[in-house]
């Protein structure tokens, strides 16, 4: 599954994507898997209320399953216009 | 429907003429332009944007595609910039063509609103003091309620 | 300040430009153009625009300049098109420039109700049955107290 | 003083303007005089609902005072825009 990040979650994570090999089936257990990883997953990903997530390119939600989906993005909340 | 999303610049002379050329039955074109203001203290010197290849072209296809529903729009523009700014230049614009007035001020004010929101463009502001991203207001989600 | 009263068409792309050229402190341009539509069935040939030369810039400016005390607006365009139309033609357009976008948007609407209903313009549709002056709406009226 | 006809009130009248000596007191003693006139002034005015009064280029009404007026204009509702 490809994980991109953007805008501070990338730079807190420090990459902008990334191939993860998972067996979650919602997003919010990928996030607890990412969060057990490293000190800096762990703080990209605390508080969820300030973070938005997209699969394969759909704004979706934290309580969504990833079944069949091979692109998931993490970033905060968008600042266009 | 025209939808670009690019790093270069864009006319919007040379876009509002086009945009406005060629309809049938259009009574009524309205623009909206951003452009890149500086901070109150004066000391931005860049914006950049970031932005979510492909996701962002379907999100504002979407977008589009909604105010077409409900709205009776003839043309719908949506250009959106990504990549290094400065203040005074034009970082997006919308365009909306239809038979009254009222559609096409409405419209454009909708693209707006979903523009900011749902839109995946992250802005930061780069000041001689350093660089810092741009907060999502909560006006900005409240302002989705209105449609 | 730019207030245009003439029988010539103008270049919306090319005031566009122009409007959104030099500010200072402007986050946001709203412009909307009227064009002339053709009646229902088709057979309108021209619209002709009478107006009453004085009168109408004065009326214009002083719209512009009431726009100008609601709203915090750096700059407003209005022009006007007397004569002669035929249906694609633009008829008029306004813009305004402001700091923030709601400023902008709603300028640029309250514009076009006073000019609808308070600036010296009466319009008559030429078809192949002959000519007929186009009566004012009552809800053009209503629309003034939104302000 | 100086009387302007616009749209279908020009068409009715016949003119675009005329100088009209008068001795009136308010829009609506002129708009009397002129219809004692003849038939199409009387056509004109039949309907003063239906009309809209600008003294000295500035949107008026029928109540208002003449005093000082040089130029008062006759025209039906404005379909600017």
């Amino acid at each position: 599954m490809q994980v991109l990040y953007f805008a501070w979650v990338r730079e807190r994570i420090g990459l902008p994507k990334e191939t993860v090999e998972t067996t979650a089936v919602t997003v919010m257990d990928l996030v607890e898997e990412l969060r057990q990883r490293e000190e800096r997953y762990a703080l990209a990903f605390s508080d969820l209320s300030a973070l938005r997530v997209a699969l394969d390119q759909e704004l979706s939600d934290f309580e969504a399953s990833l079944e069949g989906v091979r692109e998931v993005a993490f970033f905060p909340p968008m600042t266009g216009g | 429907m025209r939808i670009l999303v690019q790093s270069e610049p864009f006319d919007v002379g040379a876009e509002t003429a086009r945009f406005g050329k060629g309809h049938q039955n259009v009574g009524a074109l309205v623009t909206f332009t951003g452009i890149v203001r500086n901070n109150d203290a004066g000391t931005m010197t860049a914006m950049q944007i970031e932005h979510y290849p492909g996701m962002t072209e379907k999100a504002l296809t979407a977008i589009a595609t909604e105010a077409q529903t409900r709205w009776e729009l003839q043309d719908v523009l949506v250009i959106h910039r990504h990549g290094d700014l400065v203040p005074g230049e034009m970082i997006m614009m919308v365009a909306t063509a239809a038979r009254h007035r009222k559609a096409a001020f409405e419209a454009a004010d909708f693209l707006m609103d979903y523009l900011k929101s749902r839109a995946p463009f992250w802005k930061r502001e780069i000041t001689s003091e350093g660089a810092e991203w741009v907060a999502a207001k909560d006006d900005d989600e409240e302002a989705l309620k209105r449609w």
